[in-house]
C-alpha cells in the first residue's frame, strides 16, 4: 500500500522526518507519533502536496513526487480537525466532494446516499450540517474520505472529541472500512488503547523516526508476570503479599495490583491457595500483556507502564493489563 | 439501578506547600499596568495593526498631493480635514483599536486569563479603554496635526482645531466600539457601517442626524479652537460636551456591566 | 486544602437544561468529570470558574460563593479546555503576566517556579504561536500554577496530546493530587481517567449519576451480573461445580477462546468460592478475567441505564 | 419484473428452473466504483461550477441568496425603467452610455464582490475545508483559478445582464442597429475587465482572513475609501483646474481604473469630473498596464496565499 524508502523531510529549524523506511501492508495500520514530529508531514508527503527532502515514497505503487493528482484520486482522507461547513447538508457536501475526487455527477450521487448509509447518516444527511453532533459529524468527514471508493484512506485521529459510546462506534467503522468494504486504512492516533484494539500493524515513529514497525500482536505479547487482584481491603492484600513472598515468589506491588513474576506452572496453584486461605475473593488473576505505551517510557520505570510510582502516593486505580480477555487484539 | 453512592477515601494528607501567596490587597482601580501591556501588544501584534498604520499614512499622503496641487488653502484645508481625517480616519482608526482592545480575546477564549484573576472586571475594561484611547489618539490626532500643518501651516488654527477635535472623538469611538467588541462578535462589521454610514454618510448629510453624531460634537470642540469661520457645528459646545461625556462613561459602564456578566463555556 | 461545593445547582439555557439539579463536593485528590458530549461537563466546570452563574443553587469555594467573586481566583487555578492564549508572547512573558495579574509580589520567580513544575524552561523564550499542543498545554499549566492555587480545574487537558506529553501531564497532576490540591479534570478518554484519578463523578444528561471509586460502583450495580472469562485445567469440571453454586448465574463454554464465560450474580461470593473450589478440586486456574470490570463498561452501564 | 419483454415473448413457456427468481435477498452492502474516475480538469470545473453557483446562493441555503438576488434585481431595475422610458417617450438614443452603467451603479458592484468574495473563499479558510479540496486531484493552481473565474464570471453577469436588458430595449426601441451594437459590445468588453478587476482585489482580500465579517468590512472599506480618496483629490485639481492630475489620479482606484481605460481605448465619455480622462498616450498605456497588472498580481498573490496551505 504505501512503501517508503529512506524518506527525510527537512524544515530550516526541524527535521520531521528522517531516513523513514517502512512498508505499509494491506489492512488497517495504525501511526502513533509525538506532537508536531513527522505525522501530518508525511501524510503530505504521501499525498503529494510536499516534496520530500531525500528519499522515495510510493502509494499504491505510485511515486509520489510524479503522480500526486493520480494517487490523490485513489486515496481517501480524512483531516483531524473541523472541516465541514455548517450551512450546508451532509448530502450536499459529500456530493461536492464526490465529484472533485473525480466522479461524474451520476455516480457522485448514488455514491453519496450509499457511503453515508454506510457511515450510520440516515434522516439527518438532508439537514445543514451545524446542527450535528460531533460523532455526526465524524461519520460526514468519513464519508467524504470513502465517497470515491479510494483503495487507501488515511484517518488523522478519527477519534477525537468522541466521548466513549462514539469512540466505539468510530472504531467499529474503521475496522469495518477494511473487513467490509476492502479499503486499507492508515489511522493515526495519540490513544494507543484505541490502535490496540484497531489495528492489524502499529507504525510508531519518534522525532522523525521510526521507532518500531509490526504486528500488534508481537506489541502486545504476554509478560511472563501475573496480575492479580483481590477484593479491596488493605490489610489482605498485604497478608497476601507476605504469603506470596513467603512461597518463595518474586513480586511487586502497584496500586491495588500484585504483579507476581511466574516461575513455573506451580505458581498459577500458589496464587489460589494463598488466596483461597486467607477467605478473600479473587477480582482478577491474569497474565499481563506487554502494550504499546512501554515504548514511550523512561528506560528507569520501563517495567511500569502505567507509569505507577510504587506505594507511597497511591495512584488508584491501574489500568486492566488486559481488559478484554485478549479477544481485543486484532490479528 | 441501585442507588450509587461510594464513600470517597480520604484524599492525600499533605496540604499543599503554601496557600496562595496573597497579593498587594486591593488592586488599581482604574488602570492595571499589566493588563494595559497586554492590550497595547495584542493591538500592534496582531495583523490589524497594518491598518492603524496604512490609514494614517494614506491621510498623509493625500494630503501631500492636495498640497502640491492647491497650494496652502485654508478652505481645501478645512474640507479634507473634516472630510477626511475626522470623518474618514477617525472612526476607523477607533474602530479597529476599540473592538481591537478586546473583540479577538473574547472572540478565541484568550479572556479567560485575564477574568480568572483576582481583579474587577471594571478594571479590565478602564485599562483597555484608556490603552485604546492612546493608540486611537497616537495614530488620528498626530496624523491630523501633521496633516493640518502640511496643508496650510495651522492657518486659522486649523491643524490644532481639529487634532484637538480628533483627540476629543477618539476618546468617544473607542468608548464606543470597546462596548461592542463585548457586546457582539461582529463588532468590526458593526462599528464599520456605524463608522461609513452614520458618521461617514448620514452624518454629513441628514442634519437630523448630524445633533447626535460623534463627529458633530468633535467639530463643537474644533469651532471653539479654530479662528474664522470655516469650522462651523450643528451644536453648541456644552451640548457636544455633556453628550460627548455622557457616551463615554455610558459606554465604559455599560461595558464593564457586560463584561462582568459574561458567559463563557467550552468550545460550542 | 480547598473544596468545592455544588449545591442544588441547576443551569439552563431558554428552555435547554445543561445541568440539572446536581449537589457534589469535591474536595482534595484528583477527581475525574466524565460523562458522554453534551452531558454538562463543560457548563458544570465553567460554574466552579466563575465563569457561568448557575440559574439555581450555589456553587462555592470553602463555603464562599463563586459568581461575581474575583477574590476566589487566589485559589483557583483554571486551565480551559479552548487553546487560544496570548500568541503573541512568549511562555515566559506569559506566565510573568498572570503572575503580575495575581498581584504576587515576586512574578519573575513565580514564574520560573511554574514553567519548571510543567518543565518548560527550555522553550520558555520562544514565541506561544511556535508552540505544538503538548507545549501549549504546558504553558497553559504553568499560567494555572503560578499562584500556587489550591484547586485545580481543567477542562480535557489531554485534548490533542501525544502519548509522551500524556504521560507527563498524567505524571504532574497525580503530582498536584498528591500534594492535597483539589484537582478536577474532564475527560473522554476513560483509560486515562482509570489511571489518574482516585474519585470520578459521572454526569450523564445534565444529570449525576455516579460519584465515588469506579469499582465500588460497580459493585453497587447489582442488577449487573458481572461477567468472567476463566481458564483452568479442566474448565468443565469446574463449570460443573460452578453452576450448582448460588452466585452464578450462567456458564458458558468459549469454544474460541477456550475458556468458560461466567456470569456471577453475588460478586463477594462468587470472587471467594471460585479459589477455594478450585483448590479442593485440584484444578489449577490459569486466568480469572473480569471483563466488565474496567471504568469503560462501568460508564456504559451508566450512561444507558 | 426484471426480464425484459422481449425475451419473454421470444422463449417458449418458461420452465420453472429458468423462471427468473422472484424471492431474493440483495446484497446491498458495500459496492466497489468501477466507473471513470476524470480526474483534474473535471474537478477544477466542478469547483468552478459550484462556486459560481454558490455566488448566487445556489445550492445553499435560502437565506444565503436573497442578498445577490436583491443585488441583482437591483442592478437591473436602472437598466428595465430606462428601458421603458426610452420605448415609451420614443427617445432617440438610451439615457446612458453602457460604459457608464457600472459606474453608475459601482455602489451595488462592490457589494457583490464584497459579499461574495468572503463567502467564496474566507469559508473554505474558516471551516478548514481548504485541506479537503487539496487532498483531491487537483493543484493549488486549479483551486486558485476555480475560485477566480467563479467569482469574475458572476461579476460579469451581475454586469452584463443590466447590458443585455438596455440592448434588447435599445433594439427594440428601433435605436440604430450599428451604434447600438457597438456600445454594447464595448460595455460589454469593459464589464469583463471590471469583473476580473474586481474579482482579483476582493479575493485576495478576502483570503487574508477566515473570517467573513472581516473580509465583508475590508473589501468594501478598500473600494469605498480609495474612491472616496481619488475623488477628493480630483475635487481638488478640479478647483484648481488642473485637469491632467484629474485624469492620472483615477489608476488609484479600482472603478476610476475602469473608467480611464474605457475612456482611452473604448471612447467612453469619462466619468470624471470635467470628463478629464486619461490626458495623453502615454496615461491611457499606464491605465491599461495598472489594470492588467494589478489583475495579474492579485493571481499571484492568491497563489502566495495558497501556498502554504497544505492539509493543515
Amino acid at each position: 500500500m504505501i512503501a517508503t524508502e529512506s524518506l527525510s523531510k527537512r524544515y530550516p529549524r526541524v527535521t520531521a522526518l528522517d531516513r523513514l523506511t517502512v512498508d505499509v501492508t494491506p489492512g488497517v495500520t495504525g501511526l502513533v507519533g509525538a506532537n508536531g514530529a513527522g505525522k501530518s508531514t508525511l501524510i503530505k508527503i504521501l499525498l503529494g502536496l510536499a516534496p520530500a527532502s531525500e528519499g522515495r515514497a510510493a502509494v499504491l505503487g505510485l511515486d509520489v513526487a510524479t503522480a500526486g493528482p493520480r494517487i490523490r484520486s485513489l486515496v481517501g482522507y480524512m483531516p483531524e480537525h473541523d472541516c465541514l461547513p455548517p450551512d450546508v447538508s451532509a448530502t450536499e457536501f459529500v456530493v461536492h466532494m464526490a465529484r472533485m475526487s473525480g466522479l461524474p455527477p451520476a455516480a457522485a450521487r448514488e455514491r453519496t446516499a450509499d457511503t453515508l448509509r454506510h457511515v450510520g447518516l440516515y434522516e439527518e444527511r438532508y439537514r445543514p450540517m451545524g446542527g450535528y453532533s460531533t460523532g455526526m459529524k465524524q461519520r460526514v468527514k468519513l464519508a467524504q474520505a470513502l465517497v470515491h471508493d479510494p483503495k487507501l484512506v488515511l484517518l488523522d485521529e478519527p477519534t477525537n472529541g468522541l466521548d466513549p459510546v462514539g469512540r466505539d462506534e468510530m472504531l467499529g467503522l474503521i475496522r469495518r472500512v477494511w473487513t467490509d468494504f476492502g479499503i486499507s486504512v492508515l489511522v493515526t492516533s495519540h490513544l494507543l488503547g484505541e490502535l490496540e484494539r484497531t489495528s492489524d500493524h502499529i507504525v510508531v515513529i519518534d522525532g522523525g523516526k521510526l521507532l518500531r514497525a509490526s504486528s500488534t500482536s508481537d506489541f502486545t505479547k504476554v509478560t511472563g508476570s501475573l496480575a492479580v487482584e483481590v477484593t479491596d481491603r488493605e490489610d489482605e492484600l498485604l497478608d497476601l503479599l507476605d504469603l506470596l513472598t513467603a512461597a518463595g515468589l518474586k513480586l511487586r506491588r502497584s496500586g491495588h495490583l500484585l504483579q507476581v513474576d511466574i516461575a513455573d506452572e506451580d505458581t498459577y496453584d500458589v496464587v489460589r491457595d494463598a488466596v483461597a486461605g486467607l477467605g478473600v475473593g479473587l477480582v482478577r488473576m491474569e497474565q499481563r500483556r506487554h502494550r504499546i505505551a512501554e515504548l514511550f517510557i523512561d528506560p528507569e520505570s520501563a517495567d511500569d507502564p502505567a507509569g505507577d510510582h510504587g506505594p507511597d502516593h497511591d495512584p488508584g486505580p491501574r489500568h486492566d493489563p488486559d481488559q478484554e480477555g485478549g479477544s481485543s487484539v486484532a490479528a | 439501578m441501585s442507588a450509587t453512592t461510594a464513600t470517597r477515601p480520604p484524599g492525600p494528607p499533605r496540604p499543599p506547600a503554601g496557600i496562595p501567596a496573597a497579593g498587594s490587597g486591593t488592586g488599581p482601580r482604574f488602570f492595571h499596568p499589566t493588563v494595559a501591556r497586554l492590550t497595547y501588544r495584542g493591538l500592534l501584534g496582531r495583523r490589524r495593526a497594518l491598518l492603524l498604520f496604512a490609514l494614517p499614512a494614506l491621510l498623509l499622503v493625500i494630503v501631500g498631493a492636495v498640497r502640491a496641487l492647491a497650494g496652502a488653502d485654508d478652505s481645501t484645508a478645512h474640507d479634507v480635514l473634516q472630510g477626511f481625517a475626522l470623518s474618514g480616519v477617525v472612526p476607523l482608526v477607533g474602530v479597529i483599536a476599540g473592538t481591537g482592545a478586546i473583540g479577538p480575546e473574547i472572540d478565541d477564549g484568550s479572556i479567560v486569563y485575564l477574568l480568572s484573576k483576582p481583579i474587577r472586571r471594571g478594571t479590565i475594561v478602564t485599562t483597555k479603554l484608556l490603552v485604546a484611547i492612546g493608540v486611537t489618539v497616537a495614530f488620528c490626532a498626530i496624523p491630523t496635526l501633521l496633516a493640518g500643518f502640511v496643508l496650510n501651516g495651522n492657518g486659522q488654527r486649523l491643524a490644532v482645531a481639529y487634532a484637538a477635535a480628533s483627540a476629543v472623538a477618539a476618546v468617544a469611538y473607542s468608548a464606543v466600539f470597546l462596548m461592542l467588541g463585548v457586546l457582539t462578535r461582529h463588532a468590526v462589521v458593526v462599528g464599520l457601517v456605524y463608522a461609513l454610514l452614520w458618521e461617514g454618510v448620514i452624518g454629513n448629510v441628514v442634519p437630523g442626524a448630524r445633533t447626535l453624531s460623534v463627529q458633530q460634537w468633535a467639530v463643537a470642540v474644533a469651532q471653539k479652537i479654530g479662528r474664522g469661520d470655516l469650522i462651523s457645528s450643528d451644536v453648541g459646545l456644552s451640548t457636544a460636551v455633556v453628550l460627548l461625556v455622557l457616551v463615554t462613561a455610558g459606554a465604559t459602564w455599560f461595558a464593564a456591566h457586560r463584561l462582568r456578566g459574561l458567559k463563557i463555556t467550552g468550545e460550542e | 486544602m480547598t473544596v468545592i461545593g455544588i449545591d442544588k445547582v441547576s443551569r439552563w439555557f431558554g428552555n435547554v437544561v445543561a445541568v440539572n439539579d446536581i449537589t457534589m463536593t469535591i474536595g482534595p485528590g484528583v477527581t475525574g468529570l466524565l460523562g458522554p458530549n453534551g452531558a454538562g461537563k463543560s457548563t458544570l466546570i465553567s460554574m466552579m470558574a466563575g465563569f457561568l452563574a448557575p440559574s439555581t443553587g450555589a456553587v462555592t469555594l470553602d463555603g464562599a460563593t463563586v459568581w461575581r467573586n474575583e477574590q476566589v481566583y487566589r485559589q483557583v487555578g483554571i486551565v480551559p479546555e479552548r487553546e487560544a492564549m496570548y500568541d503573541f508572547l512568549t511562555a515566559r512573558e506569559f506566565v510573568v503576566a498572570n503572575a503580575e495579574l495575581h498581584g504576587l509580589p515576586d512574578p519573575g520567580a513565580a514564574a520560573q517556579r511554574a514553567l519548571a513544575t510543567v518543565e518548560m524552561q527550555y522553550a520558555q523564550d520562544r514565541r506561544i504561536d511556535t508552540y505544538s499542543k503538548g507545549m501549549r498545554q504546558r504553558a497553559k499549566m504553568a499560567s494555572a500554577l503560578v499562584h500556587n492555587p489550591s484547586v485545580l480545574l481543567l477542562d480535557e487537558p489531554f485534548n490533542g496530546m501525544d502519548p509522551r506529553q500524556r504521560l507527563q501531564l498524567m505524571e504532574l497532576l497525580r503530582r498536584m493530587g498528591a500534594e492535597g490540591r483539589t484537582v478536577l479534570f474532564s475527560s473522554h478518554i476513560l483509560e486515562e481517567v482509570e489511571q489518574l484519578a482516585h474519585h470520578i463523578e459521572v454526569v450523564v444528561a445534565g444529570r449525576h449519576a455516579a460519584s465515588g471509586d469506579f469499582r465500588k460502583i460497580r459493585r453497587l450495580m447489582t442488577d449487573r451480573p458481572h461477567r468472567y472469562l476463566v481458564r483452568s485445567s479442566d474448565d468443565r469440571r469446574l463449570a460443573a461445580v460452578l453452576i450448582a453454586h448460588a452466585s452464578t448465574a450462567g456458564i458458558e463454554l468459549d469454544r474460541t477462546e477456550e475458556a468458560l464465560r461466567i456470569q456471577a450474580v453475588d460478586f463477594a461470593a462468587f470472587t471467594e468460592f471460585l479459589p477455594r473450589i478450585a483448590r479442593d478440586h485440584g484444578i489449577r486456574l490459569f486466568t480469572v478475567s473480569p471483563s466488565d470490570e474496567s471504568l469503560e463498561s462501568v460508564f456504559s452501564y451508566l450512561v444507558t441505564a | 419484473m426484471s426480464q425484459p419483454d422481449a425475451a419473454t415473448a421470444a422463449a417458449p413457456p418458461p420452465e420453472p428452473s429458468a423462471a427468473p427468481p422472484t424471492d431474493v435477498i440483495h446484497n446491498i452492502g458495500y459496492r466497489a466504483y468501477e466507473g471513470p474516475r476524470l480526474g483534474r480538469g473535471y474537478a477544477r470545473l466542478s469547483l468552478f461550477s459550484q462556486s459560481l453557483r454558490g455566488a448566487y446562493g445556489l445550492g445553499r441555503s435560502a437565506k444565503s441568496k436573497v442578498l445577490p438576488m436583491i443585488l441583482l434585481g437591483v442592478m437591473c431595475a436602472p437598466a428595465l425603467i430606462m428601458v421603458a422610458v426610452t420605448i415609451f417617450t420614443h427617445m432617440n438614443r438610451l439615457p446612458v452610455q453602457y460604459t457608464r452603467y457600472a459606474v453608475l451603479l459601482q455602489a451595488v458592484i462592490t457589494l457583490f464582490a464584497a459579499s461574495q468574495a468572503p463567502q467564496s473563499v474566507s469559508r473554505d479558510l474558516r471551516f478548514k475545508t481548504t485541506p479537503l479540496y487539496f487532498s483531491r486531484p487537483i493543484e493549488r493552481i486549479d483551486y486558485v483559478a476555480a475560485k477566480y473565474a467563479a467569482l469574475a464570471t458572476a461579476l460579469f453577469l451581475l454586469t452584463a445582464l443590466p447590458l443585455v436588458i438596455l440592448y434588447v430595449g435599445a433594439l427594440l426601441a428601433k435605436l440604430g442597429f450599428a451604434h447600438q451594437t457597438a456600445g454594447f459590445a464595448k460595455g460589454l468588453v469593459s464589464a469583463l475587465l471590471l469583473s476580473v478587476l474586481f474579482a482579483g482585489i476582493s479575493l485576495v482580500i478576502a483570503a487574508v482572513t477566515p473570517r467573513r465579517g472581516f473580509g465583508v468590512a475590508a473589501v468594501i472599506a478598500v473600494f469605498v475609501i480609495s474612491y472616496a480618496a481619488v475623488s477628493s483629490v480630483q475635487g481638488v485639481a478640479m478647483s484648481q483646474e488642473r485637469y491632467d492630475v484629474i485624469g492620472w489620479l483615477g489608476v488609484f482606484s479600482p472603478i476610476t481604473v475602469i473608467d480611464g481605460f474605457q475612456t482611452w481605448f473604448l471612447g467612453a465619455t469619462s466619468a470624471f469630473p470635467h470628463a478629464a480622462g486619461p490626458p495623453s498616450a502615454v496615461a491611457g498605456l499606464v491605465y491599461l498596464l495598472v489594470l492588467f497588472g494589478v489583475a495579474a498580481a492579485c493571481f499571484g498573490l492568491l497563489m502566495r496565499r495558497y501556498r502554504k496551505v497544505g492539509l493543515s
